[in-house]
């Protein structure tokens, strides 16, 4: 008996190693002191990337200058290291501080021209135009509506968000930062900072939230 | 990136449907050359009754002797894969036929004898639509339908 | 002129499978440019496959064929060394002949 | 105490259930755009592109009336077959690591005499990057099928290797994007778009080895070139100059961590 199952469990890591196609050579590691490799220090990377990118349109070079909360989550081994720990937080609560709550009030929208906007991917790249409406992005990452299929998964499923957490105050309030500036809670989220950066405006993040919180919205049928 | 559309802005359908060029226009800017095979008025026909009756195919019967082999969802409409498959002695033509697309017929094929009843092609869906595979075989007329899903792709800049 | 088209045919068990995969725009006519404007439809209305000088299928298509259209089938008998000639005529009246050998 | 306890069960099961069935939708819809990737596999119109990239390299042109069959991409002047499985690397004329359309570049200047300045600058739609375009397609397809040997052993071929790893971390612009955005991270997907996680081996070999490619959205064949070009579109980053070091690295490290797949260029993709 236990041959036989010494052998099935060789058999079966041999197909797992297999199937994984783990037969590849695992690439080089980065170094765990958080460089980057002796030739890739910051004087040579400044080269390459000065050198390697064009003004296009609305997408200007000045888009390569990072922002301190970018340049704290460009390096993965030292995003959570203990020497950054004051960092993170001194960070996290600047982005905190961008969070602007609605001017008039009125926190929750049109959930229909939420709906557009989150399926909309469009705006701010090289081939969009100035002064047009940007798109929410937020189908690339979430699902949200049963309807729509093609949704990515990066983030959350956000299916049924206000009939799963209601619409106390809290959780109104808490939704409209984490569209407003992700980072101010997760200081590296992956989600953009829509409103801190002037990706959606004011009414277009009302509409947002009308998508997720709204009982009438599909989100929450 | 491309194709990306919202099924609620009707401006954005608009603009995705004319990428593949598959708006309500029909086929008016066809330029009328004269043809002694191609069948214009059967090209040119919308909505399927239309299109059967220029096919000469009257009212075909549904037969479970037709396969239509394809994906239940295409990542883009600008190339769906399609095979149809019929098992009906004396096959002699193969039609594929998209509902919702703005002339229906996207293609024919009158076959010998020698052929197998088996064509694989590819075709441009405007949207979700029914799928009709028409065979002709012994001069009656039959068909199977499938719906391909047509879904959005990228990341939709 | 319009481009070569891409024939593959191989017999298997007497039955020769043909592959052929054209290039053509296969513009709907409906599709505008740049400036506003329609560009006119341009896709390949008529096609015909000789297998050994015997012509064994004719097709018609619509402007919804894919571009640079693909179409496989099957066709009872042959042999390798058999000729496949493929012509398409598109709606300006262009027109592009090519053969294969089947393998 | 007992109410928030069974609120908080209920919250859970609800939870669990409406992930299974979401999971169980995921599922069916993964396996229909598995079964229509699979039907596009057969007939790529890449193979077009395949026939008249080798035409062109064929062709005399340029101001020397020459054509591209003495052009050395690294295994020897004239020899294609294998070459793009290797690259990018290493080049002693040129002192340089040079992707394939960095080093065709140099052969048009070296052999042909062209001034490569305006087919640097041109669209990637444009005639004038057409030929390139399909020399790509032709290279490639001459490494269908062999192993990716990319060497990281040249100072400079780890160096261009480090470097794109650096840039593959970097984030910026109005998005917050970098390419680890995306493909950070392993199973995820953007859309019904499955994301290679490029730091592993087998996710670079998923990009690497199926680029260039054939697209049915728009009808075009894609060099690997233009593919980063848009990633960096879609990044919101500026554009990045064509066959420039950006682009080199960004190649490298996705080459350099896939060695060892196979090529199965050209592809075909959504």
């Amino acid at each position: 008996m236990m041959t036989f199952k010494k052998k099935t469990t060789v058999v079966l890591s041999l197909l797992a190693a297999m199937t994984a196609g783990s037969v590849l050579a695992a690439p080089p590691a980065l170094p765990k002191d958080g460089s980057w490799g002796s030739g890739a220090g910051d004087a040579n990377f400044d080269t390459m990337m000065q050198s390697g990118f064009q003004s296009k349109g609305i997408a200007t070079t000045e888009r390569l200058k990072q922002d301190p909360t970018q340049k704290l989550c460009s390096n993965p081994t030292t995003i959570y290291s203990a020497k950054n720990t004051a960092l993170r937080e001194k960070l996290q609560g600047e982005n905190e501080a961008s969070i602007k709550y609605p001017s008039n009030g009125n926190w929750l929208g049109n959930w229909k021209n939420g709906e557009k906007i989150a399926q909309s991917g469009k705006g701010l790249t090289w081939s969009d135009k100035a002064g047009e409406a940007n798109g929410g992005n937020c189908y690339n990452c979430h699902q949200i509506t049963k309807e729509e299929l093609a949704y990515g998964t990066i983030g959350p499923s956000l299916y049924n968000y206000g009939k799963l957490r209601g619409n106390s105050e809290e959780t109104i309030r808490y939704t409209w930062g984490k569209i407003f500036n992700a980072k101010a809670t997760n200081i590296c989220s992956l989600m953009p900072r829509a409103g801190a950066m002037g990706v959606l405006n004011e009414d277009q993040i009302r509409d947002l939230m009308a998508l997720l919180l709204d009982p009438e919205s599909p989100v929450n049928k | 990136m491309n194709t990306n559309t919202t099924r609620f802005d009707r401006r954005q359908i608009l603009k995705a449907a004319s990428g593949l060029g598959l708006v309500a226009l029909g086929t008016s800017m066809v330029p009328s050359m004269a043809f002694a095979a191609w069948n214009k008025a059967a090209f040119e026909a919308k909505g399927m009754s239309d299109t059967y009756n220029a096919l000469g195919a009257g009212s075909p019967s549904n037969s479970n002797d037709i396969q239509i082999v394809a994906s239940d969802i295409a990542e883009n409409g600008a190339v769906v894969p399609v095979t149809a498959v019929s098992k009906i002695p004396n096959t002699e033509q193969i039609s594929i036929l998209v509902e919702k697309n703005p002339s229906a017929l996207a293609a024919l094929f009158d076959l010998t004898a020698d052929v197998v009843p088996e064509i694989t092609t590819r075709i441009k869906m405007g949207q979700t639509s029914n799928v009709t595979v028409l065979v002709k075989a012994g001069g009656k007329y039959y068909t199977a339908t499938k719906e391909i899903k047509v879904t959005l792709g990228g990341c939709g800049g | 002129m319009a481009n070569p088209m891409k024939i593959r045919a191989t017999n298997k068990d007497g039955i020769t499978e043909i592959k052929i995969l054209m290039n053509h725009e296969m513009e709907t006519g409906q599709r505008k440019d740049a400036s506003g404007n329609l560009i006119p439809a341009w896709f390949i209305n008529e096609v015909n496959v000789d297998l050994n000088g015997k012509s064994v299928l004719k097709a018609e298509w619509g402007p919804s064929v894919s571009k640079n259209p693909y179409m496989a089938f099957k066709v009872k008998g042959g042999k390798a060394g058999d000729k496949v000639v493929c012509t398409w005529t598109d709606n300006k009246g262009d027109k592009r002949t090519d053969e294969a050998t089947v393998s | 105490m007992r109410a928030p306890h069974i609120k908080a069960s209920l919250f859970v099961v609800i939870a669990l259930a409406f992930s299974v069935s979401s999971q169980a939708q995921q599922d069916s819809t993964s396996a229909g755009i598995e079964a229509y990737r699979e039907a596009l596999q057969d007939g790529n119109p890449a193979d077009l592109y395949v026939d008249s990239g080798a035409e062109i390299w064929k062709k005399k042109a340029g101001p020397k009336e020459a054509s591209l069959e003495k052009c050395d991409l690294g295994l020897g002047p004239g020899k294609v077959k294998g070459a793009y499985a290797q690259l990018p690397r290493y080049f002693k004329d040129t002192n340089k690591v040079q992707d394939l359309e960095s080093r065709l570049l140099t052969c048009m200047e070296k052999l042909q005499g062209v001034d490569t300045t305006e087919i640097v600058k041109a669209a990637f739609s444009s005639p004038k990057k057409a030929d390139l375009v399909a020399l790509s397609a032709y290279i490639s397809a001459e490494s269908k099928g062999m192993k990716v040997k990319v060497s990281l052993a040249h100072p400079k071929e780890r160096q261009m290797y480090d470097l794109g790893r650096r840039l593959f971390y970097y984030e910026a612009g109005p998005y917050d994007f970098a390419c680890a955005t995306c493909h950070g991270q392993d199973g995820k997907r953007i859309r019904l778009q499955d994301l290679p996680y490029i730091p592993s081996a087998e996710g670079a070999a998923k990009g690497w080895t199926t680029w260039p490619a054939y697209r049915v959205s728009s009808g075009q064949m894609w060099s690997m070139q233009w593919r980063i070009n848009d990633c960096f579109r879609q990044q919101r980053f500026p554009e990045p100059i064509y066959a420039s070091d950006v682009t080199v690295a960004i190649s490298s490290f996705m080459a350099g961590n896939s060695n060892g797949s196979v090529m199965q260029t050209p592809g075909i993709k959504r």
